[in-house]
C-alpha cells in the first residue's frame, strides 16, 4: 500500500485528523485537489510528480479556517507558499500540519514553522530549464521585440483572473481591481488594461512569488504570465537577496531597505 | 584507520630544506598517514612569480592546484609556508572572482573548482598528530623555546584563517603539550628577509638577528619554526646574523615537526637536525609518569 | 566621468589593476612603522601611498625607481595592521611589474631582479627550482661569484643541494604558461 | 454636485507678465464644477482675501483654488481666510503658478496653457478634498529621563524646574555618569566632582524629581502624550528608608578584593558597596555575584553590624509603573577596552591603560590619591606614551569615526602628567589634532608649548614588554616616515568611545532607531537634533554620538526644553494629514488582510493591529491600525499596501489619480 | 497614418515629486529666475514614499511621453526613509517595465534637493530633449486608441 495513503488513513483513523487537503487522480493524466475527511477515502489520495499544483492556498480558505485537525499534502512549492503565508500572517501555526517528502520519498510529518522553514531550506529554489531559456529569450530581445511579445499576450488576455484565483499568494478578499474609486484597472479586457493588472499583480507578488508558475498553469489561454512575477522575484533576489518562501519571519524585500541599496539610474 | 592525504612538498623541501621533508615523512609514518603527492607538481612561482608576473603568479599555482583536485583530493598538506601561502590566496582569488578564475583556467587548459582544503604543517598536527601524540611520545621536549611563526603562515589572516595575527598560539599549544615552555615574546610574526637570502644578505643578517637575539634574550633554547625560509635565514645565515648583531649566538632552529619527531624518540636520520648548520645539541629528558613534575625539576636547573 | 577615464596617473592604474584605491589612506604611518625594512627604503610604505595620491607624474617616476619596491618582501605586516585595510603588498606587486615594464627599475636593486629573474627561468626549463642552478645563474648575471661560496661545501654535506635537478613530466606545460604570460595580463 | 472658487492672482506682474492671467480664469470658469473664477492684481492683500471670503459666502463654495505662488508660501494665509468664511481650512487648495510657471518660462501661450493645466488638476483635486480637523492628544506631564549622568542631570533639572514631574532612571547605584569618573576637565581643569555633584545633590533634593536607581527599564507602551513604562527596580538588598548610608556594613564586609567599575578596575570594592564616596543616594547595595551569603549560603556580617537593620537579603526585584508624555534618552557611551587591541597586546600588559583609567589615576579621589603610579609595580612612570585614535578612525578593528573627545583628553593627560610628575615626559602619537571647541586649540597649543609635550605625528603599529619596559614601535610621518621607538613605563590609549552596553536592547524596547554602531540616531541630522523618529522621545548627549561635556549639557537642555514645549500644551495638537485604514460595513469591515506589511515600512512605529469584535466580544478580524499620535503622513504605507486598504488624507488615492488625468487629459 | 513631424512635437511630461526637497527645489528655480522647458507639470506628494507604481503607469495610460520621479537624496528624507522605500520599489519597477518593453528612457528618476534649483531646470530641460528625440509615446498611444475603441464597443 502506498505510504501515503497509509499515513493518512491512520491519522484519520486515529482521529488525529479530521481532514487531510491532498491530491488525487484527475482527468488526462493530471492531478486535482481533493478533500478528504474519512479514512476509508484515504485510498483516494496519491502523490507523484503528476501532484504539481500549489495547494498552499486553500489552508486560510474561510471555509475551513477554523478546522484546527487538518493535514495538507504538500510539494515543493506548496511548502514554499506556506512558508511565506505565514511570513505575510495569514496562517498561523498549529493550525495545521504538514505532511511532506524528502528527496528519497520518505514522508515527514512537519507541525512547527521552524520544522517546514528547515525543510524547504533543503529544497532547490532556482528556476527549471525551460523557464531560464524563456527569460534570457526575452532578455535578449530588442526592447521593441519585447514590448511586441507582450502586446500579442496581453492582446490575448480575456481578464477572468484565473491567474489570481490560483496564486496562494493572492488572498485579498477586496482586490484592486474591484475598487472603482478610482478605478485602478479597467474593467472591460483591452491590451491597455491587461497590461497594467498584469504589471500591478507583478508588483503586488515583489518579494512573494516563490515561482511555483501556477498562475500560468492556470491560464486558459496559456499566457506566460508567470514569467512577469519570475522577473521581479530574480531582481529581488540579485539586488536584496531577498527569497520569498525561505524564511517565516523575513521582512518583505519592498517593505524594508539598506541605506548602502545600490541602483544606477537615479540623477 | 587508513589516513590519507594529499601532499605538495615544493621545491625547497627537495633541496635545501630536505631535512623538513624527511621530518614530515617520519612525522606521517609514525601516525599512519599516508601522504600521497599532488601527480607531476611544478613550483609555485614563489615571491619571484608575484613580484615580476602576475600570470605566472596565478598559472604556477593554479596548476598545483588543477593536478590535485584532479587526482580526486579533497585536503592538501603544503608543509613550506610560502608553498602555502601562495596557494591558499591564489585558490582564494580565484574562487571568489569568476571571470579571473575563466582567464587562469584557460592558461592552464583545467576547470578548477577552487574546494580544495589546504592545510599547514599545524593544521595538519592538529588534525592528524596532537590527540594521538599521547602514548607514543618517549621523550619530554623539557626545554623552553621560541615559537617563531614567521609572515607567511599568518597573513593576511582574513584568508589564511590562523588562530590570531597578533601573538598566535597555535604553535605554542602543540610544544607546551609535548612539555616545552614556550617564551612569550613579540617578534612571533617579524618577518626574517625571507627572499632576500641571497640577493640582500646583508638585510636579512639584520632582520634574522633581531629575531634570533631576541629568542636568546628572553632564555629560549630552541627557535621552532614551520617555514623553510625563516629556517634558511635563521639557520644557514647564522654567519651573517652574527655579523649584524655582533655577537655569536648559538641556539638551534628545529621544525615543528622535527620537534614532534624527537619527542617521540626518532634518531638524527629520521628527524634530518644532522643537516643543520646550526648543531642541535638538545638533550630530551625521558617521559615519566608525572610531567609536571619533570618540569619543575628542569626549571630549577 | 570622462575626467576619470582619462586619467593616467600610477594611482588610476593601480586602481584599474588591482582595485587598490590610494585616496583610502590617511596617512597615519601605521604600515611604515610596523614595516621591518623601512629603515631600507627611501620611501617607507605610507610616503610611497602619499605620493600616489598626488598623481605627480614626477612622483610616479620617483616610486618605480625606488629601492622600496624592491626591498618589500611582501611579510604583510602593514596590511595586517592598516586601519583602512589598504593591500600595500598588492600595491608593490603591482609596482614591480610596473617599474620592469618600463624599464625604471631601481639600479642598486639589481641584484634582487636578477634573483627573482633567474628563480623563475630556473623553473621555466624544469618546472621545479633547482638551487643550484639558480645560484649559478644569478652569479652569472649579478657577478657575485664568490658570494657563498663558503656555504657550498657545507650544504653538499648536508645533502642539501642536490647536484641534478628534477625535472617535471608536463615541463612543457610551464614553459606554455611563461609564452602565455608575454601576451596575457589580468 | 461641487461648487469650486477659482482665484487667479497676478502677483503684481510676477505671473502676468508671462501668463495671460485673464484667459486663465476664462477658461477656469468652464471648468466642469466650477460656480466662480476671478483673476486680481494681488490675491494674497485684504482686499484680494476678501474676494475669496465673499465668493464662498455668495457662491457657497464647496472648495477653493488660488492660483498664486506656492503653498509653501501662502497655504496657511488663504486656509485661515477660507476658514474665517467658514469654509473648512483643509477644502482650500492652492495652484502654484508663479514658481512653478511663470518665474520659469517665457512669455507665450505655451506658458498660460500651462498654468490653466495645473488650476485644472489642482481643481480636480480639490472636487475630491475632505473636510479635516486637527487630532488633538491629551498630555501626561511627567518625563521619564533614562540615565543619570551629567546629560541626564542637567535635562531632569531643567525640566523639573520649568514646573513638570520628572522620574530618573539609573541602572548603576549612583547617579554620576562618567563625568563623576573624571579627573580635571579640559580646557578650563576645573575639578569634574566639584561641578558635579552639587547638582547631583540637587536632583535628590528636588520636589519634582523621583529618583530610581539601580533600576532599569522593563518595557515601554504607549505614544507621545501618553507613555506607560514599567521599571524594573532590581533588588538592592536593601531597606533605603532604613538605612542611614552610616557605612558599618562596607567597613566590615570580609569581600573585599573585588574590581570597582568606578575604578575602572584599578582600585578594589567590597560586595557590599557604595561605588564612591559621593554617591547620589549615598546607600549601598549587595552586589549579589561577589558576596558570600549569596555565594555560600553564610557570612550576613553586614546584617549583623547594621545598626538599623537595614538589610534584607530575602528582598526581590520590583516594578513601578509611569505615566509619562516625553521620555528622555540620556543613557552615555562606554570605552573600547584595551584588550580590543591585538598589537598592543589584547590587554595583557597591566601598564597599557585605556583613558578612563588614567582618569582614575588623576583623581585626587582614585586609587592613587592623585598620583600617576603605573598599576603593575606602583612606580611613577618616567617616560608615558599616549596613543591617540585606539580604536576610533579604524574601520579595520575598532570605530571608523572620529571619538571627538580624545584629542582634548589625552591633551589634557598629557598636562595632568607633566604637572605631577615634572622629571617626565609625555609623548601623544597623534593622526590629526582636532581641537575646535571655544579655547580647545589654546589648550592644545599650551601642552605642546608650556607643558613640553612631545606630540608625534604617526600611529603606533606594535607595544610589548621587554625588561619591565613597554617599548612602543611608531613613526614620525612628518620625517619621511622615520621609525620612531620608545621605551615607555606606561601607555595610555584613547580607546574609542562607544555606544553603551545595553543600548541596541533599550533602543528596541523603544522603538527609537539606531544606527550601525548602536548610538541612538536623532530624527534628522541638522533640524531636529535631540529628537528621535518616535514622537515624544528625545535624547541627549553621548547616547547619539561620543559628546564632551558642554555639548552634553548644551543636548540635554536643548532636549529638556523640547519636552517642556511639549508640556506647555494640555492636548497635542497635529496636522491631520496622516494614514488611515479604511473602514466598510460588515461583513468585510475592512479590505485590510492582516498581513502586516506595513508595520514593517513605517518609519514611525506609527502602526499597530487592531482587533475587530463582534458584540459578544468575539474576534472577527484582526488588521492594521494607525496611531494618529504617531504617524507623520509620508505616505509610504499607502503605496505598499496591496489591498489599497490604506489611505492619506489630503494626498488620497482619488485625489491623486484625478490630479494624474487632469494635467494630461484637457 | 499621421506622421509625427517631430518639430511640432511637445512632449507632455509629468513629475511626480515630494514636498520637502524637490517640490521645494522647483519652488528655489523659480526664485531665481532660471527658464527651463514648459513641458513638465509637477502633482505633489508628500514623500517619494507615497507615490504608487500605479500612478506611472495611469499617467502613460492617458497619454504622457514621459514621467520625471525626483525627491530628498539618500539620508535627506524628511520622514527619514520615505526615500529609501521608494528608491528600492523603483529597482524592481524599472526592470519589470523594461521587461516587458517599456521605454526606460522616458522615466527619468533623480533625488532634487530644495537646494538644487538648477539641478531641477537641468533635469526637466535633458528630460524633455531626451523625449523630444525619442517622439511621442506611439506604443501607449496606439493602446490607448484600441482601448477607447473597445470600451465604446462594449456599451
Amino acid at each position: 500500500m502506498n505510504n501515503i495513503q497509509q499515513k493518512t488513513k491512520e491519522l484519520l483513523e486515529s482521529g488525529a485528523c479530521t481532514l487531510i487537503i491532498g491530491y488525487e487522480k484527475g482527468t488526462g493524466g493530471k492531478a486535482r485537489p481533493v478533500f478528504v475527511r474519512k479514512a476509508e477515502h484515504a485510498a483516494k489520495l496519491i502523490f507523484d510528480e503528476s501532484c504539481d499544483q500549489n495547494i498552499a492556498g486553500y489552508l486560510y480558505r474561510q471555509e475551513i479556517k477554523n478546522e484546527s485537525k487538518k493535514a495538507i499534502v504538500a510539494n515543493n512549492h506548496t511548502l514554499k507558499s506556506i512558508v511565506e503565508l505565514a511570513s505575510e500572517n495569514q496562517i498561523h501555526e498549529g493550525d495545521f500540519m504538514v505532511l511532506a517528502f524528502t528527496a528519497e520519498g520518505e514522508i515527514i510529518e512537519l507541525k512547527s514553522f521552524e520544522e517546514i522553514e528547515k525543510h524547504v531550506a533543503t529544497l532547490y529554489h532556482g528556476l527549471n530549464d525551460e523557464d531560464k531559456a524563456t527569460m534570457q529569450k526575452i532578455e535578449a530581445m530588442t526592447m521593441e521585440e519585447r514590448w511586441g511579445f507582450w502586446e500579442n499576450e496581453f492582446s490575448k488576455c480575456i481578464k477572468c483572473y484565473a491567474c489570481r484565483a490560483s496564486c496562494p499568494m493572492c488572498y485579498c478578499p477586496t482586490c484592486t481591481v474591484e475598487i472603482n474609486q478610482p478605478q485602478w484597472i479597467p474593467v472591460p479586457s483591452h491590451t491597455l488594461g491587461n497590461l497594467e493588472w498584469h504589471v500591478m499583480r507583478a508588483m503586488h507578488l515583489a518579494g512573494r512569488c516563490i515561482t511555483c508558475g501556477q498562475c500560468a498553469k492556470s491560464c486558459p489561454l496559456d499566457l506566460p504570465i508567470h514569467l512577469l512575477t519570475y522577473k521581479v522575484a530574480l531582481d529581488s533576489e540579485q539586488y536584496f537577496d531577498s527569497v520569498a518562501g525561505t524564511s517565516v519571519c523575513a521582512n518583505n524585500v519592498l517593505a524594508t531597505f539598506k541605506t548602502e541599496d545600490h541602483e544606477n539610474f537615479i540623477r | 584507520m587508513q589516513k590519507k592525504i594529499g601532499y605538495y612538498p615544493g621545491c625547497s623541501l627537495e633541496g635545501s630544506a630536505r631535512e623538513y621533508n624527511e621530518s614530515v615523512q617520519t612525522l606521517a609514518k609514525a601516525f599512519d598517514v599516508t601522504l600521497e603527492q599532488v601527480p607531476d607538481w611544478n613550483c609555485c612561482g614563489a615571491t619571484a612569480a608575484h613580484n615580476l608576473n602576475k600570470v605566472l603568479s596565478f598559472a604556477l599555482p593554479a596548476r598545483i592546484l588543477a593536478n590535485a583536485e584532479k587526482a580526486g583530493m579533497e585536503n592538501i598538506l603544503v608543509p613550506c609556508a610560502a608553498c602555502y601561502n601562495r596557494l591558499s590566496m591564489v585558490q582564494h582569488e580565484l574562487g571568489k572572482n569568476e571571470s579571473l578564475r575563466n582567464e587562469v583556467n584557460a592558461i592552464i587548459e583545467a576547470d578548477l573548482k577552487c574546494n580544495l582544503k589546504i592545510l599547514n604543517i599545524i593544521q595538519f598536527i592538529q588534525m592528524f598528530i596532537s590527540d594521538f601524540v599521547g602514548d607514543k611520545q618517549q621523550l619530554l621536549f623539557n626545554k623552553k623555546v621560541a615559537c617563531y611563526y614567521g609572515c607567511l603562515l599568518v597573513r593576511p589572516n582574513d584568508v589564511l584563517g590562523f588562530d590570531r595575527a597578533e601573538d598566535p598560539q597555535m604553535m605554542d599549544e602543540v610544544m607546551k603539550s609535548l612539555g616545552a615552555d614556550t617564551i612569550d615574546w613579540p617578534f612571533k610574526t617579524e618577518c626574517c628577509g625571507a627572499g632576500l637570502s641571497v640577493s640582500r644578505t646583508d638585510i636579512v643578517g639584520n632582520l634574522s638577528g633581531r629575531i634570533v637575539k631576541e629568542a636568546a634574550d628572553r632564555g629560549a633554547e630552541a627557535i621552532i619554526v614551520a617555514c623553510p625560509m625563516c629556517h634558511s635565514n635563521l639557520d644557514m645565515r647564522r654567519p651573517a646574523i652574527e655579523k649584524a648583531i655582533g655577537e655569536k649566538i648559538d641556539i638551534p632552529v628545529i621544525y615543528i615537526s622535527q620537534a614532534i619527531d624527537m619527542a617521540l624518540g626518532k634518531t638524527q636520520k629520521e628527524t634530518g637536525i644532522n643537516r643543520h648548520f646550526v648543531p642541535v645539541n638538545i638533550e630530551l629528558k625521558k617521559k615519566e609518569a608525572e610531567p609536571q613534575v619533570v618540569i619543575e625539576k628542569t626549571e630549577e636547573k | 566621468m570622462s575626467a576619470h577615464s582619462e586619467n593616467s596617473s600610477l594611482s588610476a592604474k593601480l586602481h584599474q589593476a588591482t582595485e587598490v584605491k590610494s585616496a583610502k589612506c590617511y596617512q597615519c604611518g601605521k604600515c611604515s612603522a610596523g614595516c621591518p625594512l623601512s629603515t631600507e627604503m627611501e620611501y617607507p610604505p605610507s610616503v610611497i601611498m602619499r605620493m600616489l595620491q598626488t598623481e605627480d607624474l614626477k612622483n610616479d617616476r620617483k616610486i618605480l625607481k625606488s629601492q622600496t619596491i624592491w626591498v618589500c618582501v611582501s611579510c604583510e605586516m602593514c596590511l595586517s595592521r592598516c586601519p583602512m585595510e589598504i593591500d600595500i603588498p598588492k600595491v608593490m606587486d603591482f609596482m614591480r611589474q610596473k617599474s620592469i615594464a618600463e624599464g625604471l627599475s631601481n639600479p642598486k636593486s639589481k641584484n634582487i631582479i636578477r634573483f627573482h629573474k633567474a628563480f623563475l627561468d630556473s623553473i621555466k626549463y624544469t618546472g621545479r627550482l633547482h638551487e643550484i642552478s639558480l645560484v649559478a645563474d644569478y652569479k652569472m648575471r649579478s657577478m657575485h661569484l664568490t658570494q657563498d661560496v663558503m656555504m657550498v661545501p657545507k650544504m653538499l654535506s648536508r645533502g642539501k643541494l642536490p647536484i641534478l635537478p628534477e625535472i617535471i613530466k608536463d615541463k612543457k606545460k610551464v614553459s606554455g604558461f611563461f609564452k602565455k604570460s608575454e601576451h596575457t595580463n589580468f | 454636485m461641487a461648487r469650486i472658487g477659482v482665484f487667479i492672482c497676478h502677483c503684481g506682474e510676477n505671473i502676468s507678465a508671462t501668463v495671460d492671467c485673464e484667459k486663465v480664469a476664462k477658461v477656469a470658469s468652464e471648468f466642469p464644477g466650477v460656480a466662480v473664477s476671478v483673476d486680481y492684481k494681488y490675491m494674497c492683500s485684504d482686499p484680494g482675501q476678501n474676494l475669496v471670503k465673499e465668493a464662498i459666502i455668495e457662491h457657497k463654495l464647496t472648495g477653493v483654488v488660488v492660483s498664486a505662488c506656492s503653498p509653501r508660501m501662502h497655504e496657511p494665509t488663504f486656509r485661515n481666510a477660507c476658514a474665517e468664511a467658514g469654509l473648512n481650512p483643509f477644502l482650500c487648495e492652492m495652484a502654484n503658478i508663479r514658481e512653478h510657471c511663470s518665474w520659469v518660462h517665457e512669455k507665450g501661450d505655451a506658458t498660460t496653457q500651462k498654468a490653466i493645466d495645473i488650476v485644472r488638476t489642482l481643481v480636480e483635486k480639490v472636487k475630491r478634498n475632505e473636510a479635516l480637523a486637527p487630532i488633538y492628544v491629551p498630555i501626561s506631564k511627567t518625563a521619564v529621563v533614562i540615565g543619570g549622568g551629567v546629560a541626564g542631570i542637567q535635562a531632569a533639572l531643567d525640566i523639573a524646574d520649568a514646573g513638570h514631574k520628572v522620574v530618573m532612571v539609573e541602572r548603576e547605584p549612583s547617579i554620576g555618569g562618567h563625568m563623576s569618573q573624571l579627573s580635571e576637565t579640559f580646557p578650563t581643569l576645573d575639578c569634574s566632582q566639584c561641578i558635579l555633584t552639587p547638582r547631583m545633590v540637587d536632583v535628590a533634593r528636588h520636589p519634582n524629581i523621583t529618583l530610581y536607581t539601580y533600576a532599569e527599564i522593563e518595557s515601554v507602551d504607549g505614544s507621545i502624550g501618553n507613555f506607560n513604562v514599567k521599571i524594573r527596580l532590581k533588588s538592592k538588598s536593601l531597606d533605603e528608608k532604613v538605612c542611614t548610608g552610616c557605612g558599618a556594613c562596607i567597613q566590615k564586609c570580609p569581600v573585599k578584593k573585588i574590581p570597582s567599575e568606578f575604578e575602572q578596575g584599578l582600585g578594589m570594592r567590597t560586595a557590599i558597596y557604595v561605588p564612591f564616596p559621593q554617591a547620589v543616594p549615598n546607600k549601598p547595595v549587595i552586589d549579589r555575584k561577589n558576596c558570600t551569603y549569596y555565594i555560600k549560603g553564610k557570612c550576613k556580617v553586614c546584617e549583623i553590624v547594621c545598626p538599623t537593620k537595614a538589610i534584607r537579603f530575602d528582598q526581590e526585584d520590583s516594578f513601578v509603573e509611569v505615566q509619562a508624555g516625553a521620555l528622555l534618552l540620556a543613557t552615555g557611551f562606554d570605552v573600547l577596552k584595551t584588550s580590543a587591541f591585538p598589537e598592543y597586546g589584547y590587554g595583557k600588559y597591566k601598564d597599557v591603560i585605556d583613558g578612563l583609567q588614567f582618569e582614575r589615576l588623576a583623581s585626587a579621589s582614585g586609587p592613587t590619591k592623585g598620583e600617576i603610579r603605573r598599576p603593575s609595580d606602583g612606580q611613577i612612570p618616567k617616560k608615558i606614551v599616549f596613543i591617540a585614535c585606539a580604536g576610533s578612525r579604524d574601520p579595520a578593528k575598532g570605530r571608523e569615526y572620529c571619538s571627538k573627545i580624545c584629542c582634548m583628553y589625552t591633551a589634557k593627560h598629557a598636562m595632568l602628567y607633566k604637572h605631577k610628575v615634572h622629571e617626565g615626559t609625555p609623548y601623544i602619537f597623534y593622526m590629526d589634532i582636532r581641537a575646535t571647541g571655544k579655547m580647545y586649540e589654546e589648550f592644545v597649543r599650551r601642552a605642546i608649548e608650556e607643558d613640553e609635550v612631545k606630540y608625534i605625528r604617526g600611529r603606533v603599529s606594535q607595544v610589548y614588554e621587554k625588561n619591565g619596559k613597554l617599548i612602543v614601535r611608531g613613526v614620525d610621518t612628518l620625517l619621511m616616515g622615520q621609525p620612531v621607538e620608545i621605551e615607555a613605563d606606561m601607555v595610555v590609549l584613547a580607546t574609542a568611545g562607544i555606544a553603551n552596553q545595553g543600548s541596541e536592547e533599550l533602543a528596541q524596547k523603544l522603538h527609537v532607531s539606531y544606527d550601525k554602531h548602536k548610538f541612538f540616531s536623532e530624527a534628522h541630522p541638522k533640524l531636529k537634533p535631540v529628537e528621535t523618529n518616535t514622537a515624544g522621545i528625545f535624547l541627549a548627549g553621548a547616547c547619539q554620538s561620543t559628546k564632551d561635556i558642554p555639548e552634553t549639557v548644551a543636548a540635554a537642555s536643548g532636549a529638556a526644553a523640547k519636552v517642556v514645549g511639549l508640556f506647555s500644551n494640555d492636548m497635542l495638537k497635529r496636522d491631520p494629514l496622516i494614514a488611515i485604514v479604511k473602514k466598510s460595513p460588515p461583513p468585510v469591515y475592512s479590505s485590510c488582510t492582516g498581513c502586516f506589511m506595513c508595520i514593517q515600512v513605517c518609519p514611525y512605529q506609527a502602526i499597530d493591529k487592531e482587533e475587530i469584535k463582534d458584540r459578544n466580544g468575539n474576534i472577527i478580524k484582526t488588521i492594521s491600525h494607525i496611531n494618529p499620535g504617531l504617524c507623520q503622513g509620508c505616505g509610504t504605507c499607502v503605496a505598499f499596501c496591496k489591498s489599497k486598504s490604506i489611505d492619506i488624507l489630503g494626498y488620497n488615492h482619488d485625489q491623486v489619480y484625478a490630479e494624474v488625468s487632469a494635467l494630461l487629459n484637457e | 497614418m499621421e506622421t509625427n513631424n517631430n518639430n511640432s512635437f511637445e512632449p507632455k511630461v509629468v513629475a511626480f515629486v515630494c514636498n520637502w526637497c524637490t517640490y521645494a527645489g522647483a519652488d528655489l528655480t523659480g526664485t531665481s529666475r532660471i527658464k527651463y522647458a514648459p513641458n513638465v507639470k509637477i502633482i505633489r506628494f508628500p514623500c517619494t514614499g507615497r507615490i504608487d507604481y500605479m500612478l506611472l503607469m495611469k499617467a502613460f495610460a492617458n497619454g504622457a511621453d514621459g514621467i520625471i520621479v525626483s525627491g530628498c537624496h539618500p539620508n535627506d528624507c524628511h520622514y527619514t526613509s520615505g526615500n529609501f522605500h521608494a528608491r528600492r520599489r523603483w529597482m524592481i519597477f524599472r526592470n519589470l517595465c523594461d521587461f516587458i518593453g517599456m521605454d526606460m528612457n522616458r522615466v527619468v528618476f533623480s533625488w532634487v534637493s530644495a537646494a538644487e534649483g538648477a539641478k531641477w531646470a537641468e533635469i526637466v530641460n535633458t528630460t524633455v530633449d531626451t523625449i523630444r528625440q525619442l517622439g511621442p509615446a506611439t506604443s501607449f498611444q496606439k493602446l490607448i486608441k484600441n482601448s477607447v475603441f473597445e470600451e465604446v464597443g462594449n456599451e
